[in-house]
């Protein structure tokens, strides 16, 4: 083992210190492009870099090979310190061939002189047509100017392998470990890990091929980068936000999730499904979205707090049932893991535009709490939060994701678990005389909840207006009651809230707004302007519905507020919009109603999260537009959305 | 018949139960309404088992019918049109310790909940549904029902529906996964009582239509079978229904029908001139969906420790020192 | 016929002139006290009289006889001219017995002095309870200063006929006409009219009892009023607003109706199961609130332009459908007949809380029209607009009625049909090479959609993202410009709409502001404190997205701006409830955040629809809060929330 | 065998139709993915019918056999998951010349679409609907599906589904108005299309539950009934299915079922140990809903004025002069 290992060093080239770069591994789907590039992520992220790393995922099961559309991959950003987010373009992207290569260029994905490394067997490919595409492909780059590297991976593979379809992305590895200056003895424990349930003789056939490409790399390539690490002082976990959903879910004491499959949610359920039983909890996947929150909510008020994990189109089903449990005031989280809507939309991109429908949604004033998680692991800890405000204000907990989120990974501190995370367990003990259903207290409209199984507590809850013993109302004040406490508690609640911390100085010529998902590309491109002497914060939201007080004041103080979103607002440069019939961006519209400040939004409904260089263009453009419209002739292109 | 915790707990020693404490509020249905004898007889079932009130939950959806649980003395949960069944099961799943009965109506079951109610009854889980079927729609005013007979003057068939009316019997038998059918009638209370209790001891998912009078939209749809025993077809077995000799005087067209014959009770459900009342069918067989899915160790901050601990270790990158 | 009619003009005693009048006829459920009123309502418009109605009707089907919840009747509003809702308190009151009596009083519905017409025979009911419940009420009435008239109606009834209870209402009906002087030729022409399928005999004795009441008033009452009447020149009709959207439906053109029975939209739906097969619709019950959703799309898809009608239980799970007809652009005309909410609510009461769900509903950008009636009237012009926005711009109109306007009844213009309001027929015309499925115009979003049975269009809609050619689209470019398209559409709509008029100044120190149902109320409102010299206007919106142009402009116009809304607003007089956290009534979120106007509301989730009275006191107490407190004791009661 | 307005324009001395013609975008299911065989069988039955493109609406939900539409040379709806039915529904209501079609699968049908499925049954309406049954949820990447044995491994049951797979036959022969029942296999192309085209032929609710195979998530799941003949039972008839002396030489267990004996299928679904081919049930005298309700008379804006006038007389009050 020493023995290799210092082989490795000795051949090494001097490399380049760089600080981050943003890599890229496609493929046609099937082809483990995805694997090689978590494997990378990881081996990078245990050495003390900071990572995030983004699926690129086709819209079909199986796309058809060399085809645009069929790019599936995943894109690395890696970093010196930690990252938040996945970067701007591309500055390394390895391509299997040269159509899914093609889609990127497309998309616009590949930085300036990004280093493009592609599979060269298509050269001589005996379909004519095939080798024709590459060439031609090939030429285009050139031109662009970029300055390809062909890469015989087939051939190379073909020397240790019979398929060489399958044992690419390990070759495809090995090259980037050397490019990169990756620890090759961790690159091997990550493919030992990763095969564990695979004979030994495919663990070491992986292993000369992460050796392949590692020796052919060093042996033909003359680009080799060193970023800097900082290995972790405390343990850390590497995962996506699906996955800390699920962790969440596990760690908040919940002991039912009833859902029903939707993407990109899905995911969070097939996680749990694997593991809650060890914890002995239960996912039931139900008929369909209505009855799987229903289900929850029946569990919920038999004293187990349940969640419902959903997407858009199974969010609008279950309309009816979160006004049933906001009525009764049972506690029940659900996960909106929001994709590109409207309708069935685009299932596997992400967007925020669901808020105002959480915010809003269910006929009749149904307040529940909106909650939307900004980063990997606050993925985790929010549904931790959701579980206990459910509980203790008995209300519906609404908790946003989105399909970025969903499928990023970063690493984040390991969480430690305490018990004061879960509930006690539930109530059986019998009731006082005299305590009725709904003792809504005056001040806060809070009610302590009388669960089935507690002796002289029983009574029938209904979504009928209905008094305090539960009985259906047939008058203004009775009905006026409920109304009133059940929209209390948001404003008790509110109290609890801190104001959130403004990235950068308090006041200022321009504030970013933004929530959720979008944080770490905000604050990136907030701090890049800021390093260029602009004055300009940002501040980010995470509670949408209360919203914590102070937000006004913080507006307030500066010239211009501009809400920043992955969501639809009209562009005021299209004709026939006028700032009487702009329609706005979800947030946008809430804080402008909230605060009557005037507000401007910028959005994009797009294919992927959006990037901190988008929203440094954006920032800049609102600052000096006429300037900027100069000197980035790249910015329609790149969508000033 | 399976022996239930709250059987055992007869024997504490306590105070026996008396059919007023099974009472909820003052019941608002109409003069002779069918729900009234519905209520009636469970009443009397949970007094005769016994049964603490707080461990028993009565889920709705809405309707007349689903007015049901506010007026037992127990715990009720009168929830969303057509929606009782997913909720019944959210209830059960994690609370076998609950005695779960869903009242639901025509409506709420055969048209806006049918989804539900097809896997309801795949899933078996152990509860008692009473499908208080009038024919109509009854809280909303009187708009056809699937199981309105073709013909139906209602508001929204002012000409008459257009449509044979739904069987639900025969819908049920179809069904996946089937543990217990009956069909009981809201005019003859021994029977009813019989039939409820038979599929509240039945463990499972126990379906019960009962033709339940509405006199207030349709006085005449059942009188001919209240008038005319002959009208009836009473299904008897040594593993079903037994007659008491005063029924089985009055009531002559019986039928031995063993419950576990479903070919037998498709025929008697499709081809019957007349109103079958009894078990269609009983298969104890059929595992219920919360044994199966039940916890395999007891649920303590300890397990849940160690089962997330277990996780992370997965994803952990533990400092390298 | 002459002679009888001589005979009762001859005895007439000399009549009080008013200007008007709020009678309310109350008994338990079956006892007829509904067709009391609605007769006397017709008799008094067809003399001339301003009329609206407004049903009392209790929760249940068969509610126990004598009991406070089971007050089942009319409230009749009756003024010399044109009346736009249904008033203050009631300045009589018939009551067929204490118990329902009570449940008005306890309501606070009776005027100070009103009168009160009491059943008399309860007072030796041979159940001693009843008679000490009479009793009671009785003198509970003389100690709060009324002077309750106590009427022999079962004996008198006795006279004619041998089943009291079914006679009682006629015999009111009688009373009623001798006391407001209403012309007992009509009252004989009415009752004909509504027995006019029973029998010959059934009918006599029906007028032998009108004729018994009125002949009871005059020997034993010396109250007669007489409100000025003013014939119509035009014909009018006079219709409740349920009736007026079935009306409409058949006036649009429309064929297909599809829906599933709920309280209080579905009499809309009876009324046009009985009718619609006349001009060759019809209407589908369908298994449940999507499938009638879905069933209406795919009419609507076909060409034949279809609604659904609903309730807010119904509106919620119809989210995901209304999304679709959005996204695929498909017309569909939505109508909301709006109940108190949140959840099963109170079914059959008025509210408009479902605005913000009807403008917000639905994940993803999903734009949509929504549009408020604002009267019967407007009930019926309302649907025949929605269908050709719906058409023209094909997408969504979601048309908002409620309880209150559903059952209320008032005379308004005989519509005169135009073949304007229909589409013309469906185009089943080639399709010209190259026109693409959704060829968006570059300037307003709107496409000129194709229909199955078009040879050379065929094409497949999907909810899916997708191109002008409806191809399942898999890019950011091509998604942006579906979801702007769609976006601009309301644009164009808006630009073709008026601002709506101010009532009253254009300027001045408050604008209340309204929409749909209280335009009547709030108008009266102001109307009497502007004749009190106060400077107050009031504006009221029928389209609420998008939203007319200037208003902003109005808004800032006035010193404060107040929404009235049906429907909940947190009061900001609640311990807990600041400007950070208060929830806005529906209407003064879209204000706020669209003009930046610093927007105040009140709202009332109640039993009946907002009076003018209240509104008053509102006004009275915005604009000089601290002297109205003293002035009106009677403040908390009436509830300024 | 009903005529059919596009039949008769076959004389009508137009060009034939090719093959080609029905094609729309390139298909893109996984290679080996069953409903390839589906829509080839399709687009050979709108060839043989000569159907007019334009007059032709497949409708479907949402999963890997709802893009079906996308992939004919008509109009397609391709709409929500679970949703196909009623949409059909309203497309065919007042639309009686468009040739309505339904591709949905066995998630959209008989999960979250299961009371349309049996409301769509009851009214029995003129439409072709073929159940997509891979037996698990393909789109979203491997649930169980309700018609999935018991044990399969998914991503929602990694430990294995627990409980026995629904049958979507048994049910469908459980539902009321019931009028076309067949099943059909993918791998079968011959028995595909003649299944197809007898629904098709059906005057009202046609229903096809076409096993098909899912290589890419359920790769073995048909594999043994493919390989193994014996594993199928063909239902032939002279008023079903009829065998060509190839498939009858291959397929030796055949079974004479008449498809108007209802109890017959209901013993050949809910017993038989092998899969059963052709038409379970057919009865041509079930009215059809959209019969039941047309209009009466020619709609014009003359009809619409009319009774639009008479209804406001009802509410009119004329001025008295
Ligand atoms: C989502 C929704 N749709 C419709 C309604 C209106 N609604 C209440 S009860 C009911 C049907 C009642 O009929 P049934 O289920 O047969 O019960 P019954 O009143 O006859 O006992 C309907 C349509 C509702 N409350 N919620
Ligand atoms: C309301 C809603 N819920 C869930 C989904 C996600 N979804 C899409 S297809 C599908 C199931 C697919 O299975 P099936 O119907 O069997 O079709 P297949 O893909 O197997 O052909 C699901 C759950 C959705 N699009 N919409
Ligand atoms: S309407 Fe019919 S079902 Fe409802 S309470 Fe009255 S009698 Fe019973
Ligand atoms: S996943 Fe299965 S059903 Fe879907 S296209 Fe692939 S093989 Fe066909
Ligand atoms: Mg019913
Ligand atoms: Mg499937």
């Amino acid at each position: 083992m020493p023995a290799k290992n210092s082989k490795v060093s000795v051949v090494s080239k001097p490399a380049m210190a760089i600080n981050e770069h943003v890599v890229e591994i496609i493929s046609d789907s099937g082809e483990g492009a995805q694997k090689c590039g978590q494997s990378f992520a990881s081996i990078a992220a245990k050495m003390g870099n900071g990572i995030w790393t983004v699926e690129i995922i086709p819209a079909e099961i199986q796309p058809p090979a060399r085809s645009i559309e069929g790019a599936s991959g995943n894109r690395i950003r890696l970093a010196a310190d930690r990252v938040t987010n996945g970067g701007d373009k591309a500055n390394l992207m390895v391509a299997f061939n040269e159509q899914v290569l093609l889609g990127r260029l497309h998309a616009d994905e590949l930085a300036d002189g990004a280093i493009i490394l592609l599979e060269s067997k298509w050269r001589t490919d005996p379909n004519a047509a095939v080798a024709k595409s590459y060439s031609n492909v090939y030429e285009r780059l050139v031109a662009d100017g970029f300055k390809p590297i062909e890469v015989p991976m087939e051939t190379e593979c073909l020397k240790l392998v019979a398929d060489a379809r399958r044992g690419k992305n390990m070759f495809v590895l090995g090259l980037l470990c050397s490019i990169y200056s990756l620890d090759m003895q961790l690159a091997r424990d990550q493919i030992s890990t990763i095969f564990k349930k695979k004979s030994a003789k495919i663990i070491s056939a992986n292993h000369s091929l992460l050796e392949a490409g590692y020796d052919w790399a060093e042996a033909n390539l003359d680009i080799k980068f060193k970023i800097p690490t900082t290995p972790a002082k405390e343990p850390h976990i590497v995962i996506n936000g699906n996955t800390a959903l699920g962790l969440g879910v596990m760690a908040s004491g919940m002991e039912v999730c009833a859902m029903y499959p939707i993407t990109p949610a899905t995911s969070a359920s097939h996680y749990l499904s694997d593991v809650f039983k060890n914890v002995g909890g239960v996912v039931h996947q139900a008929e369909d979205e209505i009855a799987a929150c229903a289900f929850a909510i029946g569990s919920s008020y038999a004293g187990k707090c349940a969640v419902t994990i959903t997407s858009g189109p199974g969010y609008s089903l279950k309309q009816e049932c979160i006004g049933l449990a906001v009525m009764a005031e049972i506690p029940l989280v659900v996960i909106n893991v929001q994709r590109g809507g409207p309708s069935t939309g685009q299932p596997t991109k992400p967007e925020q535009g669901d808020m105002l429908t959480a915010v809003f949604g269910s006929h009749g004033d149904a307040p529940k709490v909106v909650m939307a998680a900004t980063d990997i692991e606050d993925c985790f800890y929010s549904v931790i939060t959701a579980r206990r405000i459910a509980e203790t204000f008995n209300t519906v907990v609404v908790l946003l994701s989105d399909a970025g989120l969903a499928t990023a990974q970063q690493p984040c501190p390991r969480p430690e678990f305490s018990e004061d995370w879960l509930a006690p367990p539930i109530d059986q003990s019998p009731v006082e005389d005299g305590r009725l259903a709904y003792d809504w207290q005056l001040q806060t409209g809070r009610v302590n909840r009388i669960i089935p199984g507690q002796p002289n507590g029983m009574h029938t809850v209904t979504g009928l207006a209905h008094d305090r013993r539960s009985c259906v109302a047939y008058n203004l004040t009775v009905n006026k009651e409920g109304v009133r406490n059940r929209s209390l508690k948001l404003a008790a609640l509110q109290k609890t809230l801190k104001t959130p911390p403004v990235f950068g100085d308090d006041t200022g010529e321009l504030l970013v707004v933004g929530w959720g998902s979008t944080k770490g590309a905000i604050e990136e491109a907030v701090q890049r302007v800021r390093n260029d002497g602009y004055s300009v914060s940002s501040l980010h939201l995470r509670f949408i519905q209360p919203m914590a007080s102070g937000i006004k004041e913080i507006l307030q103080r500066f010239d211009k507020v501009l809400c920043v979103e992955n969501n639809w607002s009209d562009d005021m440069e299209d004709d026939l919009i006028t700032e009487d019939n702009r329609r706005y961006s979800n947030l946008a519209w809430l804080l402008r109603a909230r605060s009557l400040v005037d507000i401007d939004c910028w959005g994009e409904v797009g294919e992927q999260p959006i990037k901190p260089g988008t929203v440094e263009r954006v920032i800049r453009d609102r600052l000096a537009p006429r300037a900027i419209n100069k000197t980035a002739p790249n910015r329609a292109a790149a969508g000033r959305h | 018949m399976a022996v239930r915790a709250t059987d055992l707990l007869l024997s504490s020693g306590d105070e026996e139960h008396t059919l007023e404490e099974y009472e909820g509020r003052m019941p608002r249905w109409c003069t002779g309404c069918g729900d009234l004898a519905i209520l009636a007889a469970v009443q009397k079932l949970c007094r005769d088992k016994q049964l603490n009130r707080e461990k028993v939950v009565f889920v709705s959806g809405i309707g007349c019918s689903s007015r049901f649980p506010h007026y037992m003395g127990t715990y009720g949960f009168h929830g969303l049109h057509g929606r009782a069944l997913p909720v019944a099961e959210g209830v059960k799943m994690r609370r076998p310790d609950l005695d779960v009965f869903v009242n639901t109506g025509d409506g709420d079951c055969c048209s806006i909940g049918a989804a539900h109610w097809m896997h309801a009854t795949r899933y078996n889980m152990n509860m008692t549904v009473m499908m208080h079927d009038n024919n109509i729609y009854g809280l909303t005013k009187k708009q056809a029902s699937p199981t309105s007979p073709k013909g139906t003057r209602s508001n929204t068939t002012p000409r008459g529906s257009d449509l044979d009316a739904f069987d639900p019997l025969a819908a049920t038998l179809g069904m996946s996964n089937l543990s217990f059918v009956a069909q009981a009638v809201d005019w003859i209370p021994e029977l009813l009582y019989k039939i409820i209790k038979q599929g509240y001891e039945h463990r499972g998912f126990s379906f019960i239509r009962i033709l339940q009078r509405c006199p207030e939209f349709m006085p005449n749809r059942f009188e001919a079978c209240v008038q005319d025993p002959d009208k009836l077809l009473l299904l008897t077995h040594k593993n079903g229904i037994e007659l008491s000799p005063g029924l089985a005087k009055v009531y002559k067209n019986q039928k031995e029908h063993d419950p576990l014959d479903l070919v037998g009770a498709q025929e008697i459900a499709g081809t019957s001139e007349r109103v079958p009342v009894g078990i269609l069918y009983r298969n104890d067989s059929v595992p219920c969906y919360e044994d199966l899915r039940q916890p395999t160790e007891l649920i303590t901050p300890q397990l849940i420790r160690k089962g997330l601990e277990t996780e992370l270790d997965k994803f952990t990158i533990w400092p390298s020192d």
